[in-house]
């Protein structure tokens, strides 16, 4: 493999953090996650909201025991990310912090918090949740808007270049199929996907 | 519930083992000294002993069979260990090399009667240390010409080869174990040398120039029974043992045991005499005060 | 093991499947799906490939739920059409279709959904393949009995480590393969190629690959440490079944070295490439070169020229 | 029967204004003269007084009434207060029905008075339509065995013996070990006093062993229980010990001659035991037993036996049979071995051990004479880290919290402490630290103070090192926020109390019900928490659910206390609500039939083959489920007939049916439901029209037919909460699967959905109830009456024809 070609999964973290920095005017600034809590922070719905998306319904049965964040293969190497802390965030209604939370783009989605769990707390999916809203909500690091867009224009999340495809047909491979951009922007269009993806090119 | 047992094995021991948190108990068997017989596993009171035939390889010779130990049955009682002839097999608790059933006297000692006469022996002759077919015996001589005759005696069955071997007659054994081994020529297979190739003591069987077929000596034999268990031919192999020279013992074990060792009549045998014995103890008792 | 096997005497197994290549095995892992051909090829597996394929959907999930589901769904569309199950080399494209698969057939309303958006393209979503991993086909379709049948040179000499990668089983119960807790499949077909397999510390904890677009750190910690567990437990090689675990351990492996200073060497191999090996094909055609770390001495090692030391 | 014509005087209460404020009183009491058959009707201010009961017996006697209806509060309340004053004037107290104006009317619907009175009316109306009908009962009387069988020789099965031995009482104590004693004696110390646990337990095992009362039967097992109350038939089955209890002395002499050793589970495998021996030394009673599968039949203890002949490798198992009068059950507890967990390696890390198994090592008697040393390398660890809710609060294992776990962890780190002072560092891991009652909080403050550390994360998972065997636990420390990875030398898993392995073949056996985790069920969670569902069957201890010895004692001492109101008796009496089978209409005698013994929660029917059915009365509870099932109408329940239920019905839908929601709600929950509701004054709209079963199981598909054919606009059943809150063990789910049946097919015949409802409400549920009367409500004029009408009209020939078999002979009766 040459190395001259990058590899888009090894981007620093800069650019990720840029995307993520890149939001929409009408948030204030973010909310430092060690910042005292204030009244007018708390939105007691959200927990409700969360519960009554696919994969969060077991939310509220969490009790804090820490089994997440303990066998959590990214907690043990950050100083920061703990599965735990944004399902806590998440039940007290900390939205905002939750939402603006680096960390919330820390999660491996390895789903071993989720099976370890004794509450049966899917918590990896209640993170993708809290990650869908946040996109909603304009935060998305780079990176997958650059998944996006390949997943758009080609089918797949790489876009694979000629030169691979060429040296596949030389060591006899079977020549890749042909993407289907047309169906993905119809997908795209009715899940809208393609709307939250503008959205986060626009900021 | 918590308690280990573990068993491991490879080609030159079989070791079993069941570990308490404050306990350890061990039975491990020396693969090179088995023979494959059949006495432990008759014996075994949880039928935990199974033998397990070598499949023979065309062209080669027949291989001893193989003992396997079920650990999860085994008790760890020491029968085995006691009634092994060959003295490959031992039983460890906590690091000790013990055997209960004997230490509760619930099974007797086999009684290996050797006796060497190191006075008579001339000098440098190795003739019992050439002969013993399971290299038992190891014979050195001091610079100041004492001999000494070593026997590893608890691995030894008495098959008296050496004792027959000995020029000078220093050497006195007596059988373990007696009785009959008898080879039907009718149904012996010729060509067929099964039981000579597995047999540990050399000369006890043997092929006879005259019919090309397998005989027996007797008077090696020690009736450990390897022969019968891969002789191929039903019938063909037929073996008695009629005493077992032991410690003195009162035991329904034991008892058992000895029928299946021998036969029914044997054991009743052995009772009758142990009766006897009682009754002698018991006037023996009665007569006792009366001296006092 | 011998309840399957059973069943496999009564119930003739398929042996044609539809092959899901995924993203990332042809953009940079061809290596894994060239063993993977050569391997099942010889285990009578035919291999069909997927006409207009897109990306299994996961990559995205964490910007957009529903689309995840959509493109899972349409894969599986596209293998209800040609009537074949669909085999993945990638566990993240085999958890997906495997997860989604099974909600649609469950969850009435969610099937409903997805199907409105498939409309679009003239698609319904009706349920009647399944998707696996192509270790779960070893193990339940092959069977260990056969592939042990297929080595010809059992590895007796090599010790072996593994790591499955967690989409393999995870989560245990939309993926319902086996126990997350004491996965047995890689472990079982380590041990049919004759090799020795090595236990090491934290075995089931992730190489952290998912988030190296928006951290790099942690996932090269991560990965260093379990090189390094794998190294001290005495292992001269290990298999991974996914591309981006096998990134982690083999492509970024030279780049671990110099980022922590330390020496690891340790060879990573697709699994189809060891039980290739195993199997009596050349190092070429496993396409062997093409891994980072050098594991031409595990190939000697293999055939016994370089003395066990 | 008595066909007596029918005089029935009604008497409408005012309850102060409770009742008076909202309905009017008087044109109720007009409206109820009005009714054929009453002969009387007056209200009163208060007719729960002494006045108001004078004012009945006089009526009684002076206008001879021979039914009485009294229109006041629930019956809940005062049903036998009334029941008692009939009797008093010599009128059969079964001649009596209320009317529940109060609770169901007044009390509910306080701001629309009109309706209010109409409703009261109504249920007046019902109320005298079903006393038309009433029939008098007899109650029954059963003789009582003043014996008693306690199965389960732990701490609490001991102490329910010794109390009930010592108020005079003849009682069995049925053990299946060896020796009674329990889980107690496998403990080293006791929380919060660190007493030494066989030092307090073992004076009582011997007061048991001794008492003249007591016999204890060991050894054995619970093969049969059948009969009822007061006379109970048992049968058991005695091991072989292959001694003669009676020759053994204890004396140990066997033991020591016997060469075979095997593992003792009584002390959890960590040590041995001779093949002929007890399980311990203090066991109760003392007699030696022999594991034939073990001995090798040496027959070295026969001779060290001699004279004593105690020996006697012949014995049989032998079944014996007992005549009791009440069972109290004391089985206990098991305790989960966490094999199947990897997380936690046990069974894999040697220094891995669950707390037992440290109570076997801690404890001087114990396998390693007290002291605390590792599997691994027989050393005594530095760092002992206890790890809770092993298996608890865990909802892939047991969700329950098994209670006394934080305690006995607490104990077992203070017992460290003290022993090894700093050389032990000590953790304790754990989610929640539970403390309450007395003394334990302080005990908690004192494990601080030793220097006990506490962590608060669940350990999610350990790692051993392969070399030093040291582990190491992976767990959040919540306080810090962060993952931390603890050292330890030695780990124990503080593992949850579950239920015995055997508990399902118990409660098969003695017709008792388990709850959701395995335990067996009690009565009501808070005021029959001793008691089964079946009459004079207690239970006690750790069976019902997990508990520490103060609490298993007292249950103990309650359990005998609950007996005991049995046993003191010569005589049981059980109400007379029962089912009866009419012989002539069983089909069991043509056909292979038997539903109705299938059906029975309490195996009280007999259905023989080619005989009709036979209800034991004595062990009939009258939940009436039999009677909803029987296929021909062949059973009755007395007190609540078909004919009464049915005319009940007729007289609620007379007027303006559509409108109107028939209920027919079970005793114990929904009827308390609303009860509460009435109680809690929340308003909902008047449409309902209860009508009182005891179980939710009694309501036949019929009741329900009927009510449509009459033309309800609803029809609701109201049940206790599945699948375990049902007062007979499964009425609610008989009731179930029969609507489950009905209502897809009343669908199938034009009947809109909303219309036909099963609710679950429980006796806490007033505020359900009366938002449950508000949504139908809205249906029901969402609906409107003109649809239903329609729907109705198209049912009703479907419907006449479905119930022509039951409308002859209700006609017959209504006459």
């Amino acid at each position: 493999m040459s190395k001259t070609q990058s590899n888009p999964r090894e981007r620093p973290s800069e650019t990720a953090k840029k995307g993520l920095r890149a939001k929409s005017g009408e948030e204030t600034a973010e909310i430092s996650a060690t910042a005292p809590i204030r009244a007018q922070e708390f939105d007691p719905h959200f927990k409700h909201e969360v519960s009554k998306t696919h994969g969060g319904e077991k939310l509220k049965q969490c009790f804090q025991c820490g089994t997440c964040t303990s066998d959590c293969p990214i907690a043990r190497f950050s100083d920061s990310y703990r599965p735990r802390t944004l399902i806590r965030m998440t039940l007290l209604g900390l939205k905002d912090r939750v939402l603006t939370s680096e960390t919330l783009w820390l999660c491996a989605a390895c789903f071993t918090c989720t099976d370890r769990c004794p509450q049966d707390v899917e918590v990896a999916s209640v993170i993708r949740i809290l990650r869908n809203t946040a996109v909603e909500k304009g935060y998305m690091p780079q990176i997958f808007k650059e998944l996006g867009s390949s997943i758009l224009e080609t089918g797949v999340a790489y876009r694979i270049p000629d030169l691979r495809l060429k040296k596949r047909a030389q060591i006899g491979l079977p020549p890749l199929p042909k993407g289907n951009p047309e169906a993905m922007t119809k997908l795209a269009k009715a899940t809208g996907f393609s709307k939250l993806l503008k959205r986060g090119e626009q900021a | 519930m918590p308690m280990k047992i573990r068993k491991s094995e490879s080609d030159s021991q079989l070791v079993i083992e069941r570990i308490h948190h404050a306990k350890s108990y061990g039975m491990t068997v020396d693969r090179s000294i088995c023979v494959g017989c059949e006495l432990c596993s008759l014996v075994c009171p949880r039928e935990a002993i199974a033998i397990e035939k070598n499949p023979k390889k065309t062209g080669q010779k027949a291989q001893p069979p193989m003992i396997d130990v079920d650990e999860n049955k085994c008790h760890f009682c020491g029968i085995c260990t006691a009634i092994c002839p060959y003295g490959a097999v031992q039983v460890v608790i906590d690091g000790k090399t013990i055997a209960s059933v004997v230490e509760k006297e619930s099974f007797p000692q086999l009684i290996r009667e050797i006796s060497v006469d190191v006075s008579k022996c001339p000098a440098n002759c190795t003739e019992c240390e050439d002969a013993c077919p399971l290299d038992l015996i190891k014979v050195t001589q001091a610079p100041d010409s004492k001999i000494t005759v070593d026997v590893k005696e608890e691995q030894c069955p008495c098959c008296g080869v050496c004792e027959v071997k000995c020029p000078e007659g220093v050497i006195r054994i007596r059988k373990i174990f007696t009785g009959k081994l008898k080879i039907n020529q009718e149904k012996c297979p010729s060509g067929c040398q099964d039981c000579l190739d597995v047999c540990p003591i050399t000369g006890a069987l043997y092929l006879s120039e005259k019919d090309g077929k397998v005989h027996c000596n007797e008077i090696f034999c020690t009736y450990c029974g390897v022969c019968r268990i891969v002789c191929p031919e039903e019938g063909a192999l037929g073996l008695s043992r009629s005493t077992i020279r032991h410690t003195p013992v009162r035991s329904g074990a034991w008892n058992r045991a000895l029928e299946k060792l021998t036969s029914t009549t044997e054991m009743t045998k052995e009772l009758r005499g142990k009766g006897k014995e009682r009754t002698m103890e018991a006037v023996r008792k009665l007569l006792e005060p009366r001296k006092k | 093991m011998t309840a399957p096997e059973k069943n496999a005497k009564t119930t003739p197994k398929p042996t044609r499947f539809l092959l899901f290549l995924g993203c990332a095995i042809p953009y940079r892992v061809s290596s894994y799906e060239i063993s993977t051909r050569k391997v099942l090829q010889q285990l009578g597996i035919e291999l069909v490939e997927m006409p207009e394929y897109n990306c299994c959907g996961l990559p995205i999930d964490p910007v957009n739920h529903s689309m995840t589901l959509t493109l899972a769904a349409r894969n599986l569309c596209l293998a209800e059409q040609q009537g074949l199950s669909i085999i993945a080399l990638c566990p993240g494209c085999a958890g997906t279709l495997r997860k989604v698969n099974k909600k649609l057939k469950e969850n009435k309303e969610l099937k409903e959904e997805i199907n409105g958006y498939l409309k679009a393209t003239g698609l319904e979503f009706k349920g009647t393949i399944e998707a696996k991993h192509v270790l779960q086909l070893l193990v339940e379709d092959v069977g260990l009995e056969k592939i042990k049948a297929s080595v010809k040179t059992p590895l007796t000499r090599l010790k072996v480590s593994e790591h499955a990668g967690c989409h393999v089983t995870r989560p245990a119960d939309s993926v319902d393969f086996e126990n997350p807790e004491d996965p047995q499949a890689l472990k079982d077909l380590v041990e049919a190629t004759g090799a020795e397999y090595v236990e090491y510390v934290d075995k089931l904890a992730c190489c952290g690959a998912p988030i190296a677009g928006v951290n790099d750190r942690i996932p090269l910690q991560l990965t260093k440490e379990k090189l390094t567990h794998i190294r001290n437990a005495g292992a001269h090689a290990m298999v991974t079944v996914c591309p981006f675990c096998h990134m982690m351990f083999d492509t970024n492996q030279p780049r671990i070295e110099r980022l922590f200073n330390e020496t690891l060497r340790i060879p990573v191999l697709h699994y189809p490439q060891l039980l290739g090996l195993a199997m009596g094909f050349s190092p070429e055609e496993l396409a062997l070169k093409a891994l980072r770390v050098d594991a031409t001495q595990i190939v000697s090692r293999i055939s016994g020229k370089e003395d066990a030391s | 029967m008595t066909e007596e014509k029918p005089r029935i005087g009604v008497f409408v209460c005012h309850c102060g204004l409770n009742i008076a404020g909202v309905i009017d009183v008087k044109d109720l009491t007009d409206y109820a003269r009005s009714l054929p058959d009453v002969f009387f009707a007056k209200d009163n201010r208060y007719t729960c007084a002494d006045p108001g009961q004078d004012e009945i017996r006089k009526a009684i006697k002076e206008n001879k009434l021979n039914r009485v209806v009294v229109a006041a509060c629930s019956p809940r309340m005062h049903e036998p207060t009334f029941r008692k004053t009939c009797a008093e004037a010599d009128l059969n107290p079964f001649f009596f029905e209320m009317a529940n104006i109060r609770e169901f009317s007044s009390w509910c619907h306080p701001s629309t008075p009109e309706e209010a009175t109409e409703k009261a009316k109504e249920i007046v109306r019902m109320a005298v339509a079903k006393a038309r009908l009433l029939q008098p009962l007899k109650e029954i009387e059963v003789p009582v065995t003043n014996k008693a069988l306690v199965i389960g020789g732990g701490i609490a099965g001991i102490n329910s013996a010794l109390d009930l031995a010592e108020m005079g009482f003849k009682v069995y104590l049925l053990e299946k070990t060896e020796s009674i004693g329990g889980h107690m004696a496998q403990l080293d110390k006791t929380f919060p006093t660190l007493d030494c646990s066989i030092c307090i337990e073992g004076p009582k095992m011997v007061d048991v062993g001794r008492h003249s009362n007591i016999e204890i039967i060991s050894y054995a097992d619970l093969i049969s229980v059948s009969g009822y109350v007061g006379n109970f038939k048992v049968k058991i089955k005695k091991k072989p010990r292959y001694i003669i209890a009676d020759n053994c002395t204890g004396c140990g002499e066997c033991r020591d001659v016997c060469p075979i050793e095997y593992p003792n589970e009584w002390d959890v495998n960590m040590g041995v035991r001779k093949a002929i021996s007890v399980p311990f030394e203090q066991a109760v009673p003392l007699v030696y037993s022999i594991n034939l599968d073990h001995c090798i039949e040496c027959y070295k203890c026969v001779d060290s036996c001699g004279a004593r002949q105690a020996i006697n490798f012949d014995q049989e198992p032998e079944e014996i049979e007992l005549d009791v009068g009440a069972i109290i059950v004391a089985t206990g507890f098991d305790i989960y071995m966490p094999y199947d967990d990897p997380l936690y390696g046990y069974g894999k890390y040697d220094n891995v051990i669950t707390a037992l198994e440290f109570e076997r090592l801690i404890l001087a008697a114990g396998p390693t004479g007290g002291k605390v040393i590792r599997a691994s390398d027989g050393k005594k660890p530095h760092s002992v880290a206890f790890i809770q809710c092993v298996g608890s609060r865990n909802l892939k294992k047991y969700e329950y919290c098994s209670g006394f776990c934080c305690m006995y962890a607490l104990k077992n780190a203070i017992l460290l402490k003290e022993k090894y002072k700093e050389d032990v560092e000590v953790y304790v891991l754990y989610m929640d630290m539970r403390t309450p009652f007395k003394g334990y909080e302080e005990f908690y403050r004192r494990a601080r103070d030793l220097g006990v550390t506490f962590i608060r994360g669940r350990a999610s998972h350990i790692i051993e090192d392969s070399q030093t065997k040291n582990l190491n636990i992976r767990a959040e420390d919540m306080t810090l926020g962060q993952p931390i990875e603890l050292p330890a030398e030695m780990v124990v898993l503080c593992t949850a109390a579950v239920p015995k392995t055997d508990a399902g073949d118990l409660a098969r056996i003695l017709s008792i019900s388990r709850d959701a985790n395995g335990f067996f069920m009690e009565s009501h969670p808070k005021l029959k928490p001793i008691d089964t569902p079946v009459d004079g069957i207690f239970v006690a201890g750790a069976c019902q659910a997990p508990k520490d010895i103060p609490y298993s004692v007292s249950q103990g001492s309650g359990a005998a206390a609950r007996a005991a109101t049995i046993l003191s008796k010569d005589k049981w009496k059980i109400e007379p609500i029962v089912a009866e089978v009419t012989p002539e209409l069983c089909r069991n005698t043509r056909v292979k039939c038997g539903i109705c013994a299938d059906r029975c929660p309490y195996g009280s029917i007999e259905a023989i083959e080619n005989q009709p059915a036979k209800v034991v009365t004595a062990m009939c509870h009258g939940c009436g489920t039999c009677v909803a099932e029987c296929p021909a109408d062949a059973i009755i329940q007395k007190h609540f007939t078909d004919e009464q239920i049915f005319a009940q019905i007729e007289e609620a839908l007379k007027k303006n049916p559509e409108g109107k929601i028939l209920g027919l709600l079970c005793n114990w929950c929904c009827y308390a439901g609303a009860d509460l509701a009435g109680t809690s004054r929340f308003e909902y709209p008047p449409l309902i029209r209860p009508i009182r079963v005891m179980c939710s199981g009694r309501v036949d598909r019929d009741f329900v037919l009927e009510a449509f054919r009459r033309g309800a606009g609803m029809v609701m059943i109201g049940a206790c909460h599945l699948p375990y809150d049902c007062h007979y063990i499964s009425g609610n789910l008989r009731m179930k699967a029969r609507m489950d049946a009905l209502a897809p097919m009343l669908e199938k015949l034009g009947l809109s959905p909303h219309r036909f409802r099963v609710e679950y409400v429980s006796a806490a549920e007033g505020l359900k109830y009366a938002e449950l009367m508000k949504e139908m409500a809205e249906k029901l004029d969402e609906l409107g009456p003109e649809k239903i009408k329609a729907e109705n009209a198209k049912l009703k020939p479907i419907l006449d024809r479905m119930l022509a078999k039951k409308r002859p002979q209700k006609a017959q009766s209504s006459k």
